[in-house]
């Protein structure tokens, strides 16, 4: 495949890149919203979720999206214009830019960069920024204390993320995400290789914090305060309406991808399945699906909480993040080094 | 204070609704999902929930029994029935009896924009014209089309269910709809 | 209470102790309010104590501090004038309106506890460890409608204040912010009086006036119940 | 009445929050309105509040979106035709808004129901009960973020409602109390079949126990969060669960029993010392799978007989005044009749639980943050209806 790729001239490699990319997070983004959204969670109520568009309510989606593009693209009378129509843009731009690190076979990434993880924990944050910029631009209260809630959450909750990836990278010895599920392809534990190294098993705190953050860091419940819409009636989203809305509609459940994606390739092993050599060319076809797969999961997983738990307040969300999540992670790292060291 | 965590018990409430909702039969013991079986809704304009006999959807008129003695206009809280007649000589009920005097119906119309489906107008009415349907999908796009006549309002009368009996204990009379 | 009581002889054991707790309540507050206690009444359980207008303060201090009646339950007015506008419903009684003497208050009629004034102040607190209750009433001149608050006592009849003074135009001096409850800023008149009309009744004739003649005796339908029992 | 420790620290720290808020930081405060379009305002309730940061300095609640005159719709209105009003009161648990008030035309009139007939009223009352609070179990929890309960609160609430239909013909607006008795008589299988509605609402009310009472988050969220102490809840008025969450062992059904025969079961009057919002969770929760007890046994021994006194065929009421109050879903809820011999009440004042609940709020909300607005809001549990009449 990478031989392929090399006869080709650049913009028809970038064009497939974009379309790739594309693919990647709207059919991601889509398969989520109806797997989970409209499908597991009406179950979870004893509901069916919608049943009318296409074979049980398949094309729903399509109907949303065509509602949302028919709808009035409002900007209220004194928001900041700019600043309120560019946010959704920021937010999806984010997750775009995660993706470019994530490996979906031996051959089958976008950049494989030696400091991926590096990258991917930076731009990851700039969703920060374009939630600041719609709460703050739509000179609505509601929006506003959205916007704040969200920056002192994401802030908050980019550290314990960090340091959970700190365990794994020590672990993996590198940075590069490629690397990481490499090292897992073909690391032991403790001298047992028969399915590799999954860090799951032996980074399992790690893992747990990386989920709590990650919740987080999706602003899913319950760490929702930021959209909460029994308090804040959608925080920092109550002005959009139709295209910006879908946009950050798609940016909530394409982050909520990406971003298991990531947890998956740090800790489940990524594209790889046991029993298979990783060089093997077949990877390249099966790996974005192996992937996709375990990104199922754990979204599955990031759902069901969401729509289990209640949600915290602010101050007992920040409480859990620096007097808890914190500390465990240093202690994890610590450990691992120490092991890393010792064995 | 359990051990288990409430967090998990509440995953475990949810998720085990998800596999009774998806496999509603005895839980996995049948592998085949049926969600439409499991779930507590229905689709509602392919099937449809029979209310039950009592239900008060719609007020349904035997004309026939009626009067226009106007009980139920001014009985009603909203005043929302609309009563106009007059009377007419009927022929006897026997032969060579004297022509009868009876009251017509010209118009009998419920405003059910107004009505709060109460159910007086159904209780004060001395001569069995009025009647619950459980009927309930009568709605208008104009509202102003909510005004139904006599004829609509009988039209009704078909779906009127029997009376049900009573439970046990009761000394109440069981009521009998007249055959339209 | 005493209506549902199964066991006669019992109940009236219970309605004789009962009675003389009231007495007993009453003559204590005899002392403390002297004779600003007009009257009082008691039936069935419920007890009425009415006192003069200048009272009504030292009256919820007496029974919320000494009396232990802690639990504020409504305030609210009634506005004894019959009403002008007839049954609201008959176009044919509508129209003697202006033959109707109008604003006379039936103060004689006035119910338990009695009342020389159209207008009546009405609140009722209960003690919750014992069970008993009492409803206060206090007459209020027709062309001076305030009263002392009961709020410096009972904060929970802020509210309640508030809308008597909106529905029926009393003030209460002490109140810490009269303004409109329910209704909006602007709106003129006190609707819960008497000589207020409902517009809903006097905008559209009413349908059961059609002339038609009566049928034979509607009663016939038996009990009254018509179609259902 | 028993403050417990807790509940004077934390109501300690409320009045410490409300002195400090303005002096720590000096900031700018800023209106925030909640409502009257508000997710968690259940209809129309709106919140005026000021904040300092997401601390609340002030919170005045403004009412009257929904008021409806009822005290003057009642005065032009028959007797029966009252009922129909009063209905849309507290409109989850409509039969027993009836109830209060068909009882106080019954004492003016002096009649009597038949036993069966009161029988059948404290079902249907204790039915409407569950309705109503069913409904708030789940609502209270997403009004704290989770999403789920709210839709097996409506799906459980749904084998209560078709009972209650069945009975009465009305899914939210039974009409069915009359003075003397009721409308009707049960349907045959009614019986039976509420049986089996009360064994599924057990099974809810365990659901929400594990599901929300028991999260860990949730408690977090609610405990010592707007704690009302007994003595000023009782000045506020405040009644039903909400100041049984308070310690105070106050109902009417067991108090005074007055034309309904809860002094003839088995049940129990449920505190809960901490008045908090996770007190007046637990109390309603409680209360739920008590009153299925209560209707189990009342189902298991009604009596036979007629449902209906021999009442007039028109109404009139002899003249007097009358008050009676009756321990609703939502608390204290009673209906001063004044009658002047006429078939129209001459005045009619609704005392209705949610009003004088809410109106604690300026007090409770002082010094909490935003989300706790919110979760007090949702503990209280009121009907705008009910608020607003």
């Amino acid at each position: 495949m990478i031989s392929l790729l090399a006869e080709l001239s650049y913009w028809q490699v970038t064009s497939i890149r974009v379309v790739a990319g594309l693919v990647a997070v709207l059919l991601v983004a889509g398969t989520l919203v109806y797997a989970h959204l409209f499908k597991m969670v009406s179950f979870m109520q004893s509901r069916l979720g919608p049943m009318e568009a296409g074979p049980y309510g398949s094309l729903q989606l399509l109907a949303e999206i065509g509602k949302f593009l028919q709808k009035e693209d409002i900007v209220p009378a004194r928001a900041d214009r700019f600043v309120f129509k560019a946010a959704p843009f920021v937010v999806l731009t984010s997750t775009f830019l995660l993706l470019v690190v994530l490996p979906g076979g031996p051959d089958a990434w976008f950049i494989s960069n030696d400091l991926g993880v590096y990258l991917a924990m930076a731009v990851g944050s700039v969703s920060v920024i374009g939630i600041l910029m719609a709460g703050w631009g739509s000179a609505s209260k509601y929006s506003l204390l959205g916007g704040l809630r969200a920056t002192g959450q994401l802030i908050a909750y980019e550290l314990p993320l960090l340091l959970a990836v700190v365990g794994v990278v020590i672990q993996a010895e590198t940075m590069n995400l490629q690397g990481i599920v490499l090292a897992q392809a073909e690391g032991e534990i403790f001298g047992w290789g028969a399915i590799g190294n999954p860090f799951i098993l032996t980074q399992f705190a790690g893992f747990g914090i990386f989920m709590i953050a990650m919740q987080a860091e999706l602003t899913q419940t319950p760490f929702d305060m930021p959209v909460a819409e029994s308090e804040l009636v959608t925080g920092y989203m109550t002005e959009y309406s139709g295209l910006r809305f879908l946009l950050f509609f798609i940016g909530e459940f394409a982050t909520a991808g990406v971003f298991s994606a990531i947890a998956a390739v740090l800790f489940l092993g990524g594209w790889y399945v046991p029993g298979l050599d990783p060089a093997d060319n077949l990877f390249n076809v099966l790996g974005p699906l192996v992937l996709f797969g375990k990104v199922v999961l754990l979204t599955f997983l990031v759902f069901w909480v969401r729509f289990t738990f209640p949600r915290f307040r602010e101050d007992q969300l920040q409480r859990l993040a620096w007097k808890f999540l914190v500390p465990l992670a240093l202690a994890n790292i610590v450990v691992t080094g120490v092991l890393k060291v010792a064995l | 204070m359990s051990l288990v965590p409430g967090l998990v018990k509440g995953l475990v409430v949810t998720g085990s609704t998800i596999v009774r909702t998806v496999f509603p039969k005895r839980g996995m013991r049948t592998m085949m999902p049926a969600p439409s079986k499991g779930a507590a809704t229905v689709q509602y304009p392919h099937v449809k929930e029979a209310p039950p006999t009592r239900a008060r959807g719609v007020i349904a008129l035997h004309e026939g029994n009626c009067t226009a003695c106007m009980l139920c206009a001014r009985e009603c809280p909203d005043w929302c029935i609309y009563i106009e007649g007059h009377k007419e000589k009927a022929p006897p009920r026997r032969a060579g009896g004297k022509p009868r005097q009876v009251n017509k119906l010209d118009r009998f119309d419920i405003d059910y924009a107004l009505c709060m489906f109460c159910g007086i107008c159904v209780d004060v009415c001395p001569f069995e014209a009025l009647f619950w349907s459980p009927e309930y999908e009568f709605s208008e796009p104009r509202i102003a089309d909510l005004l139904h006549d006599k004829e609509r309002l009988s039209e009704w009368m078909e779906t009127v269910p029997d009376f049900e009996d009573y439970e046990s204990g009761s000394v109440a009379k069981k009521l009998k709809v007249p055959p339209t | 209470m005493s209506s549902t009581d199964t066991e006669a002889p019992e109940a009236d054991a219970v309605d004789a102790s009962a009675d003389e707790a009231v007495e007993a309540l009453v003559a204590r507050l005899r002392i403390t309010l002297g004779d600003a206690l007009v009257e009082s009444d008691a039936d069935g359980g419920l007890v009425w104590v009415r006192v003069q207008r200048d009272a009504w303060a030292d009256l919820a201090n007496c029974l919320s501090h000494r009396e232990g009646f802690g639990f504020f339950n409504f305030l609210s007015a009634i506005d004894w004038m019959p009403s002008p506008f007839g049954r609201e419903m008959d176009s044919a009684v509508d129209n003697v309106l202006n033959a109707v003497e109008p604003g006379e208050p039936a103060a004689t009629e006035t119910g338990a506890a009695g009342g020389d004034t159209r207008f009546q102040l009405l609140a009722r607190v209960n003690d919750v460890s014992t069970g008993r209750s009492v409803i206060a009433k206090a007459d209020l001149p027709e062309d001076d409608l305030r009263a002392p608050s009961w709020v410096p006592t009972y904060p929970g009849a802020d509210w309640h204040e508030r809308e008597a003074w909106e529905m029926f135009g009393i003030d209460f001096d002490g109140h810490p912010g009269l303004r409109h409850l329910y209704l909006p800023g602007e709106f003129e008149g006190h609707p819960l009086r008497k000589d207020y009309p409902l517009l809903a009744r006097r905008v559209k004739p009413w349908p059961g006036l059609v002339d038609v003649e009566l049928m034979p005796e509607p009663g016939e339908g038996g009990d009254g119940k018509g179609g259902a029992s | 009445m028993t403050v417990t420790e807790r509940q004077q620290l934390s109501y300690i720290a409320a009045q410490a929050a409300d002195a400090r808020v303005n002096l720590e930081i000096e900031t700018e405060g800023m209106t925030l309105n909640i409502g009257p379009q508000h997710p968690a305002t259940h209809g129309t309730l709106r919140i005026v509040a000021k904040l300092d940061g997401e601390q609340v300095v002030s919170a005045e609640p403004v009412m009257g979106y929904m008021h409806r005159g009822y005290e003057k719709l009642a005065e032009v209105r028959t007797y029966p035709q009252v009922t129909t009003l009063i209905n849309r009161i507290d409109w989850l648990g409509s039969f027993a808004n009836e109830v209060p008030f068909i009882l106080a035309a019954e004492r003016l009139m002096e009649v009597e129901a038949p036993p069966r007939a009161q029988w059948i009223r404290t079902i249907l009352f204790e039915l409407s009960r569950i309705a109503n609070i069913t409904l708030f179990l789940g609502d209270m929890a997403v009004q704290v973020g989770a999403i789920t309960p709210v839709f097996f609160a409506f799906r459980d609430r749904e084998h209560v409602l078709n009972q209650i239909e069945a009975a009465t013909g009305g899914r939210f607006h039974p009409n069915f109390d009359r003075i003397g008795g009721l409308k009707d008589d049960l349907p045959a299988g009614w019986v039976a079949e509420t049986r089996q509605a009360m064994r599924k609402i057990r099974t809810f009310c365990d659901q929400i126990e594990e599901l929300v009472e028991g999260n860990e988050i949730f408690q977090a969220r609610t405990r010592g969060i707007g704690v009302i102490p007994a003595d000023i809840g009782l000045s506020y008025g405040l009644s039903g669960a909400n100041i049984r969450a308070s310690g105070v062992d106050w109902d009417l059904r067991r108090d005074s029993p007055c034309g309904l025969v809860h002094d003839q079961v088995d049940w129990k009057v449920w505190t809960h010392p901490d008045g908090d919002s996770f007190a007046r969770f637990w109390v309603r929760l409680q209360e739920t799978r008590e009153a299925t007890k209560i209707v189990d046994q009342l189902l298991d021994a009604i009596p036979s007989g007629p449902i209906m006194a021999k009442v007039p065929v028109i109404i009139k009421v002899p003249a007097g005044e009358a008050y009676v109050e009756t321990e609703n879903p939502l608390g204290v809820m009673g209906y001063y009749v004044v009658s002047k011999g006429d078939v129209y009440p001459f005045r009619v004042k609704i005392r209705s639980a949610s009003f004088s609940n809410v109106s604690i709020t300026p007090w409770l909300l002082k010094g909490v943050y935003v989300p706790d607005i919110i979760t007090i809001l949702g503990s209280l549990y009121f009907i705008l209806g009910d608020i607003d009449r």
